[in-house]
């Protein structure tokens, strides 16, 4: 009989630990809902008309960032802290997402790169591990390298949208992400493959910058941040 | 030309933020590498502690054998120890695919040696119990002076169920392997002991079945091979055991096992 | 052009790599062929009648070995004697065989183990690895448990043979054997395999014996290699 | 029963034999789990010079940062005078798989170091040059007394052309990461001059073909998607450089490379 | 906005459907709770003693089987009944194994094989797929393979456990159900490998029957096959 | 006997199942070849001269149309209608590749967003499942992506051609379908994966229309959506 | 246009290929169909009762290998002859098989080993390739190695029948088998794999005998190769 | 005894298979070498300076094609005709390397799709399965679609050299392979996976003549396309 009460004991317990993942998830989902609702927003700042919409569209993603901390609010309850990374592969993705939207939020208000503190300030969690769920620097980096790409994209389309000194901003912005990043040893996960495309980020923004040279359009930014 | 500059200013906050990155990856990922590293010394020598018990059947003095396995053990729970060393304050699972399979062959091997002198599972508790660690602390280097009375801290490891119920399914392995050496020496309780034993396994693993983690699914199958060797073994012996002419049962049994203890001379 | 002639050099290694294994392959050939004539000569000992012919066939096994010998000696000069282990895979499988076919014949003669000098002398190499083409330890001992496998079914076709005695000689041999192999560590290898297959050798040859006993026809055989 | 006391019988010349072998085989798995582990030292501290390398493209003085890499190096290649240690009087084709991971990653860490100094493929004589050891000897343990003058050996390890080719293989990988970051800081030159090394490299390989060892084949994909990716970029490169009308070209140099010299600044 | 209006509609559709999923699976676990209980109660006619307690198990695996259909039940109401083939895979691999108990039940209670009919019964289903949530043929012939396999091992522990007459049964009933098989012209689909694993539960039981036989034990079952 | 009559009914059915499959099989190819046929018509779009023919090609197209819609007509008519989802796998791909075309060729007749209802107009079938054969969701979507990528490709040839509106126009449409799918919550199926392709296509469009800003070809599009 | 046209050719080409597949897979089914009509009949033998009923079995199969002939004498229509290897791994599996019960017939009528030029005659083919339509010999020796492990079974059933005599032939065959192949340079493919399975099927035959022998139930067989 | 000497008729057969198989990789090695040896001649074609030399180039590839065909003549005595697809996958892999090489010298020298005839003459062999050794069509369609992804690297390094005409002819010349290929009904096997490799082929062309078009780089090729 005893052999049949170990089974019970663990079967309890792997119940437990499926009915925790079930709540994840679920709390997960509306989290993944909430980051693309911001991104729609967001993405908005691509358009020639976006421009000059920038603050308000940063508000307005400042407010959703508020639902965003409600629910991991309600994420932090699923499970007991110490066990984060137990569970980490189930919200780790939409974790990157929202650091990269915080990022990108940052960067459009000032120009300059969030900080891990600042991340975990706007999404409301912790930065040092032991105070309870945290941002993994790892994910904080991800978030970064998403943002970095979305740049370059915005690049090319401030040009479209007859911004030729925004590039620039961006360029010089960029390369000392790079040369942080240059900073790590990765191993060959996958942030060293998101790491790998920053490459092709700077290439592309350095090109729109070459673009804008050829054609004397490019202007050395003298007052950065110039909203 | 503008970026080479920056990049060396030390005092750009993203250069020096990113500086501290690195120091965090790199301390993260040496420990991850260390931890590795123990893991495989623990397989190794749990590995051979197995090797060790299935040695138990034709040696004069199994105690002998019990006690070495047990001083093996011993030997892994101090490299655990580490493990947990390593552990202290950190999230253990963050690191746990770095000494999972060091763990998993640790939990088989303490299991088989609890089913050698007690014929029953192990539990998890028995288990996590014995992997309690007194440390001698070193003196606190802040503010206290060198040569003060050492303090002793408790530092434990708790082996998770997943690894408990991964480590057990191997153990079915061991079990068969000593089933069938009971047969070919004479042994004729102990292969039906273990037939009742893993079928109480097997039964357990079927409640359990796809709601445990996937690699138990993997080696369920492994499992069913092992309950399907052990039940055949008791049928041969069975069936062969119906041929023995009544007037002949006490000869056969006395030539064959009065050198053998049936409760603790074979297994 | 550095770079050219790097890899010219090193495809002139890859070709002469392949050569040599060209080469041991046709030889290794040749010693499966013979091996596959020495099985063929030995596997009439458990026919009925094959019993009271063990010594001829043993001496004509013995011959065939000269073939092997000869063989082998030829295998040695395919490639430089330090790289032994560079192509083992190559004559792993043959050499398994040959010193199963060593150690069946030794038995059959004296019933005894046949050391692994035994075997090294019979093919006419080393035991020892520095001394040249040797028999490596994991070689040796998976040719022992081919026997063994070998001597199960040899003490069935005792019995069918009416030889009542050979059966338990072998059981007493095949427990030595077992015992000698529980001190080995071995690791999750094709050799942990086979020796897994040991204890249903052993087991096999214990029905044996019970089912001898039971009809009272098992005597403790008195003198051991009664031939 | 009988088999029992035979079992223990340790005059027994079957028992005797096989302790010879549980030790030589303890032995040979206790050496070949050595080698894992320097092996894993040996890939992780490669690796990180490999990143180092990565980062002379935006640092003062890029010399500074060769330096530093050919420390690391040295000490990789400590790492490596001790498999030769552990290899000493053995067939190191016995013991390849257990440390050919690490030395592939070495030759991709050192032929990078070359390349960049270079800009040449380095050979495999050049590599196994580096790889010699003086170790000075303990006193004979024989006869001689202690305090004795100690000798020294010379120790070699030879990479085979399997685990350079490997390696190189790999390289194409950091080239290409190289390449790219030259285009991103405005270094036209390198991304030409990298794209006529990697294009020789891949014109090898296919040279060599299927007549290679098989892991060459696996990687042959990447290697041509990492030439590909150069080949990209050179034509980027050309393309926009099509565009400067003649009266800017002058000053568009002078603006983007002034500070930059080709040959030694950048990379 | 007419694109968003769509794509809000499309949502709508999508949640709907994952709304869907996420019932059935929640309803799927049940069952496959429900049916490892009853495979626990059956399991134990392994047992030495399980064989004397065979009805009493049957019974208690009936009552069980009365949950399973309350909740097939209501796994019905989750999504209309002509979508059936929608969402098959969901409950595929749980309908084989309930109906492998179905056919292991009546099989213990009767020693016939379960008809498509009765297991549909036993589960609360229908068995033409127009008339509602059905068995399909290729899951209740999957669901009498398992049963095969099962009752081989049901042969080998019979024995153990003293009874000599339920191997020869077991043997003429496999025999019976591999002709049929042999009727059906199965494609290269799971079905088929499974029916390859039949030929070995067949060839031993075959040697169950053998050992029993040349031993004296195996009386001609005189009652057995009621046909 | 019984279980013989059983199998033997079962073998009517499963040959009866395979004969269904065998004819729909056939009727998928003859809808492939077609579907070839009316992308062979419309790739001509991409050529230089191919800009002005876009009215006849879709003429052209539309007219093939017609026979796709006899094609499935007879394919209807080779199962019964509920159990469209037994059969999927096996028009699933065509039915995606065939959404495709009628999406692409309502782009060039009238640069907007072929509705559901309008593929399933033009493909002869039906948007509403209860009604009969019709066109899922999930397949509309995926045709929906994969016009999307052709779309890329026209916004590229489109310049080589001398026409430097319309790749503007494509991204506004581009741009709306990417928050279109922004909308939806996607799991982790072959859709996902084919919907993150499209930032590729939305990141490739940009840069055509960035190329074209830099050199000051691109006018606003004074009369863009036009509908 | 001369690319189309030299496109049209091929598809051409390439559509008749696989309207010969099609033809081919239709007429293989049918054959498969015989094959176990065939099997079915023969499996009757290892029934108790069976053992009398050879004869008539083997006459009853004699008249099924009439309908495999006209059958094959079909498939040899479908395609050109010296095309046979192009084709063959669409038929390889089937002539196996009626490899196999070719050989099991002969062996039951007779107790010899077929040859290949009689299976080939029963089959209505060719034993040189030359000639036609032919037997490959790895196939025909795959299908001696298929009824190998058919034996076994049958000296088990026979001494469940309680026919003692049988096994005892079957052994001196199957022994006589292994010789022959022991003969065989076989490399690593499926035949080989096949080959390795008969030594499990040697081993099982002498422990039938051994049972056999131990219990004074083995007669030497007077009249042992009556042929 | 007949058994033995059936199996030594079938030992000298399998040999002789063996011997033929041997001579035939022999001579596939040597056809591997001369292949990557035109390979490493055409290579060339890809540097900067390789442009101007192309025409000596093919001169060059041309004469190794003599060393082919002399190859091709030798492997045709070492097997007799009929069994071409017997021994077809020994030197498959090699002709369709071949196949692509030829291709790709005809399109260097004339800017034409070679001909599957043509291809046949310069490898020496048929076109016509029934005449001989020959080269199947989907070996050389395997061979046509391995140069159509060297071209569209080809079109990258002509830009890279300077060359701005040459990508607008392998535009035009990869379009019409296209069309041609949309003609032919693929199955799912390997042909059908490098054909989905095609298409990004042609986008990647695309692209680069549409970097040379918006920089004004590419003029309408006058006397190119000669047909
Ligand atoms: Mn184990
Ligand atoms: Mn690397």
């Amino acid at each position: 009989m005893s052999v049949t009460e170990m089974f019970s004991y663990i079967q309890g317990f792997l119940s437990a630990d499926q009915d925790v993942r079930e709540d994840i998830r679920k709390v997960v989902q509306t989290l993944e809902q909430t980051a693309r609702e911001i991104l729609t927003v967001l993405q908005s700042v691509h358009q020639p008309s976006g421009f000059k919409e920038i603050p308000s569209k940063c508000t307005k993603a400042r407010e959703l960032f508020c639902t965003v901390r409600t629910q991991i609010a309600d994420l932090k309850t699923k499970f007991p802290v110490e066990q984060y990374y137990r569970f980490h592969e189930h919200w780790r993705f939409v974790l990157q997402r929202l650091a990269f939207l915080a990022a990108f939020v940052v960067y459009l208000e000032t120009e300059t790169l969030v900080t891990r503190e600042e991340v975990a300030q706007i999404l409301g969690i912790e930065v040092v591990r032991e105070k309870g769920f945290h941002l993994d620097v790892e994910d904080y980096l991800a978030g970064v390298l998403i943002m970095a790409s979305e740049l370059s994209r915005l690049a090319v389309n401030s040009v479209t949208a007859g911004d030729y000194n925004r590039p620039l901003r961006i360029s010089n912005f960029i390369n000392e992400l790079d040369s942080g990043f240059r900073l790590l040893n990765l191993k060959n996960d996958p942030l060293r493959k998101r790491y790998d495309g920053l490459k092709y980020d700077v290439k592309k923004i350095e090109e729109v910058v070459y673009d804008l040279s050829i054609r004397g359009l490019a202007k050395e930014p003298e007052s950065v941040g110039d909203k | 030309a503008q970026e080479q500059d920056m990049s060396t200013n030390s005092s750009s906050s993203v250069i020096a933020a990113f500086r501290v990155f690195q120091q965090e990856l790199d301390t993260k990922h040496d420990k991850y590498e260390r931890l590795v590293k123990i893991s495989r010394d623990v397989t190794i020598e749990s590995k051979r502690t197995i090797f060790l018990l299935h040695r138990m059947t034709n040696v004069p003095d199994p105690e002998d054998v019990l006690n070495d396995a047990e001083v093996k053990l011993d030997g892994v729970r101090q490299k655990i120890g580490q493990i947990a060393e390593e552990l202290r304050g950190e999230d253990i699972f963050q690191f746990h695919r770095a000494f999972t399979p060091g763990i998993q062959e640790y939990v088989e091997a303490v299991s088989f040696l609890h089913y050698i002198r007690h014929r029953s599972l192990i539990s998890l508790e028995e288990i996590n119990a014995r992997l309690v660690f007194m440390r001698t602390e070193k003196a606190d280097a802040k503010g206290s002076a060198e040569g003060q009375p050492l303090g002793t801290q408790v530092l434990t490891f708790q082996v998770t169920p997943s690894d408990y119920l991964l480590g057990v399914a191997d153990l079915t392995g061991e079990l068969m392997r000593m089933c069938i050496s009971s047969v070919g020496n004479g042994d004729i309780d102990t292969p039906f002991q273990l037939s009742q034993f893993l079928r109480q396994i097997h039964d357990g693993f079927s409640y359990i079945g796809n709601t445990g983690p996937y690699e138990v699914s993997k080696k369920l199958h492994t499992l069913r091979q092992s309950l399907g060797k052990v039940e055949d073994a008791c049928y041969t012996l069975r069936v062969r055991g119906s041929e023995i002419p009544k007037h002949m049962l006490a000869d056969v049994f006395s030539s064959r096992t009065t050198l053998i203890d049936p409760e603790e001379g074979v297994v």
